[in-house]
């Protein structure tokens, strides 16, 4: 393990201080906060409901990149997979604020949940603000269908965020951003493979040991043990396995819309990404499903892990108007 | 147990945690993602830079209150909540008191449990810390607070995980083959058991 | 070398292929080529100026990322680090012609000036169309000051392309156009560190060497060999080397407004990236250097090579301009 | 010289190429990026596949443009229009000829060298494939179309690479540090005369 740190048990601090030093215009730190962070923008009154997000570091550029304009309002940056404590997700909370509630979003570790369900308990009795908690359950090598509740979340939260972003910046209020992001979660899947493994900067110890020549499906955001080891195989065989997965596992059939990402690790090449896409794309199109939007790239890592995930989506026209909406982050934006 | 030995115990806890903090992150990588040892060490050094602010005369629950608040607010994670919500039960029960006698131990002890099982939606038998800390709680209830006695059902309880199903955290993805591997949160409580005991053995 | 590939030999056809997929409504290929894309938008005739990129791929999002709005118009996509050849260059040239010349920004490679120059050879003759070339320099540990022509282009031509796009977009001339990015290129000032090496798909041998503690300060984005080899430090460290070579080389004063790029090789984390980028904003604030705007992440690659460059650009009030305007492309957009 | 004769030479040379693509691959890792005799490999299997549709009658020069052709439009990176630019310029003296004689020979070797400095701005000495092409149309030029000379001459070229500061190319960057490697480039042009050399000879 090689890395450009200083102190590895400061990265996550040292790493907040130069993403707030890169994007004074665009994001903040809610005072006397180590790490709460929020976007500018978010605190202009307006009366929107605030989106919070958060949960453990290096998985860059989520999720404290996806504080702006269109996506969340602030975020809560844990410790390196480690879920945030209460207290930086009721600083955000508060800050993000405009007395028409406020939605978390994080998905469904055993860490997260007790620590923003804390952090809700809080800003509820504390605060008196309304807090909604939507909990990314995507990943559908984690769990079988009929246990869907203990599925994790990975990349597929990207979707939900946006969803929940773009109603409230339009103005939604609360009940309807719920509504609105409760029908992205329940319409997103993904499917994983990891290649190589990913180190902590204070162990240095790989996240998982895999063969010269081998593939994990369905491996964690962590480096969780996933379901299946085997030889690597082919990009359009793997791309196949997962797209296989997804389909059997939702409900998507012949003349649906669905918002793609193929989203890399860390240290897979985009190339490899783009070749991932164009499977995907094919199988989607044997099956007359249309891409209404899509997303490559690096939109929620391990570190440095190599593989990547696929993420389907399906929109109709409600949640097309969302993902297609615009969106403006120090890490991430787009045009309509 | 007063004060002092509550110190005494946390500052050896915060040594032993040191010590294997590697073999912790081992076990969850295991069944997780490799971090307990990481996140453990980090809230008991915190918890170790407080002690010279705690005077002999502050009551435990005071002390204990103090190390729930570090923890939840420095390990973050599961363990954090988990082991946070352990000492702020053990606070309430011991309120008031300058001195824990043994009744009082048991109804903390109980009470943390029940703390976790809440915070953690956990039972025993899972595969988690919890399996310790129930094994502990019912065996000091059963045959009061007797030091070598609960040291051996505190190991019990972690080598008992080995054998389970995991249900609970990371390792609840991996299902039957989450049996074999002891779990790394019922090591670190068996450490904080380990060093409890000792304590209170030499002060005896 | 693990990676998600079908044949080595077509990798560069099956990431064109499914980055064409994923953006259908932003690029296309120009018809009949293989490898010469165009952005839509480029080709509505409104008479700007053409800006055509390229060389080899393995630098993704670079340069096939960068057609767009406020960017480049078209890109000839190379083998994994070898230079396009001539035809795919000129058929981007000739589809993005609209009458008023064309610049190619391309980096200071003997394949890359070879192949451009006679692409721009072609366009005139065959096709007259006025052709200006500027070639990307900013790699200060390629060359001593005396022999700057002979330093490379790394990830600093994301600059350039910026302000060549910027400035055509908005409808200077040719003269104007080239007159700015020109500026922009005498500007610009990089320096890299690699940790680790990337792989080329068909040979799957490292592209270099180094050991398991050992970095190497000014390698080359292809794995060329960099200047020095030396213990890895920390990230200040290293960091302080990058930026005193840059300020040593160029005339950056107090008072002085700068861009700044800390770039990703492939496999660094943006974690790290921003931990190096803290350094560089300690430094510049130092110095009284003020930064105008900040990019952090991967913008140039090599493939998976584990490292990173930091540039700087010195800006006056009519590159600010041009660093500020809008873009919008397939895989890197910002607003205002 | 005939188009057969060209053919069986450009059959062979691809084989060559082919079996030594690792080989030049790992000398351009030493000087520059790693990928020569990935795009030697790729341009003269084009080459290679383009042979069936060249016919007995048609011209050299037709073969030899269809060649430069080839490689231009294929190879890309630096090799692509230094060897497309060679082939062309021999394209060029060879027009209107049906069979090469000694005499078109030198000069279409001549001729090919200078294109390459042309297009590389190179010169010979620096350490580049030019000091294979510009040492063998010397030869040429002196002692005739000797093709044992000549094969000679082309490794005698390739190998004083060695000793040469790279001045153009990617290697240039390296100053000093880049002699003791042999220039890939001046290999590649070293298998090109060796097989060139072999077909003429087992023609002769
Ligand atoms: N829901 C739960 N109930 C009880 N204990 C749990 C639960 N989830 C996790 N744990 C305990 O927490 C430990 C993991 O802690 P740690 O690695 O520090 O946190 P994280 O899982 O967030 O990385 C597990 O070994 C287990 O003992
Ligand atoms: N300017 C130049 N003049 C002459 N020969 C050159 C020049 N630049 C490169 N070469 C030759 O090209 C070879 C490298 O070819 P190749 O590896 O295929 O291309 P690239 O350098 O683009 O990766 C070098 O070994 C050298 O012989
Ligand atoms: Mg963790
Ligand atoms: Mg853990
Ligand atoms: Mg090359
Ligand atoms: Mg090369």
């Amino acid at each position: 393990m090689k890395k450009l740190v200083n102190n590895p048990d400061v990265v996550v601090d040292e790493m907040i201080d130069g993403y707030l030093k890169a994007f004074p215009k665009l994001v903040e730190k809610v005072e006397g906060s180590g790490r709460a962070l929020v976007a500018k923008q978010s605190l202009h009154g307006n009366g929107k409901v605030g989106i919070v997000i958060g949960g453990g570091s290096g998985h860059e550029p989520a999720f404290m990149g996806y504080i702006g304009r269109g996506m969340a309002d602030g975020v809560a940056v844990g410790n390196i997979f480690a879920s945030p404590p209460p207290q930086p997700i009721v600083e955000a909370t508060e800050a993000v604020n405009q007395g028409n509630g406020v939605v978390y979003i994080y998905g469904n570790y055993a860490g997260d949940i007790m620590n923003f369900g804390m952090a809700s308990d809080l800003a509820d009795m504390e605060h008196d603000i309304k807090v909604e908690s939507i909990i990314v359950r995507d990943d559908v090598a984690s769990a079988p269908k009929r246990e869907k509740e203990k599925r994790r979340g990975i990349a597929g939260e990207f979707f939900v965020t946006k969803v929940a972003g773009a109603a409230s910046a339009r103005g939604d209020d609360l009940s309807e951003v719920v509504r609105l992001t409760n029908k992205a979660n329940e319409s997103v899947r993904s499917m994983g493979v990891g290649l190589t493994p990913c180190a902590l900067p204070q162990t240095g110890k790989p996240s998982f040991v895999l063969g010269e020549n081998e593939m994990e499906i369905g491996l964690g955001h962590h480096g969780e043990p996933g379901v299946e080891k085997g030889p690597l195989q082919q990009a359009d065989d793997v791309c196949d396995r997962l797209i296989d997965d997804i389909l059997n596992d939702g409900d998507l059939k012949a003349g649906d819309d669905v918002a793609v990402l193929v989203n890399g690790l860390g240290s897979t090449t985009q190339m490899e990404l783009f070749i991932m896409f164009r499977r995907v794309e094919q199988r989607l199109s044997e099956k007359q499903i249309n891409i209404h939007r899509s997303y490559v790239g690096n939109y929620s890592t391990s570190m440095e892990m190599g593989g990547c995930s696929v993420t389907l989506m399906k929109v109709d026209e409600e949640l097309k108007a969302l993902i297609d909406a615009p969106a403006e982050c120090p890490l991430y934006a787009q045009y309509e | 147990m007063n004060t002092t030995q509550l110190k005494q115990w946390l500052t050896e806890l915060a040594a032993v945690i040191a010590d294997n903090r590697d073999e912790l992150s081992k076990l969850d990588q295991a069944l997780g993602d490799g971090d307990h040892g990481i996140n453990m060490h980090r809230g008991f050094q915190a918890v170790l830079s407080e002690l010279p602010n705690i005077k002999e005369e502050d009551e435990p629950a005071a002390l204990l209150q103090k190390v729930a608040t570090i923890l939840i607010s420095k390990v973050g994670g599961a363990s954090g909540p988990l082991y946070g919500t352990a000492f702020l039960r053990m606070s309430a029960a011991c309120k008031g008191k300058q001195t824990l006698d043994d009744e009082t131990m048991v109804v903390a002890l109980k009470q943390a449990a029940e703390g976790i099982a809440q915070r953690g939606k956990a039972a025993p038998g899972e595969g988690t810390l919890l399996d310790v800390w129930s094994t502990v709680a019912n065996e000091a209830k059963e045959t009061g607070m007797d030091w070598n006695q609960l040291e051996a059902s505190a190991r019990e309880g972690m080598e008992a995980t080995k054998d389970m199903v995991v249900k609970r955290g990371r390792g609840a993805i991996l299902g039957e083959q989450s049996v074999g591997h002891i779990d790394p949160g019922a090591v670190s409580s068996y450490y904080l058991f380990k060093t409890l005991c000792n304590t209170m053995k030499a002060g005896e």
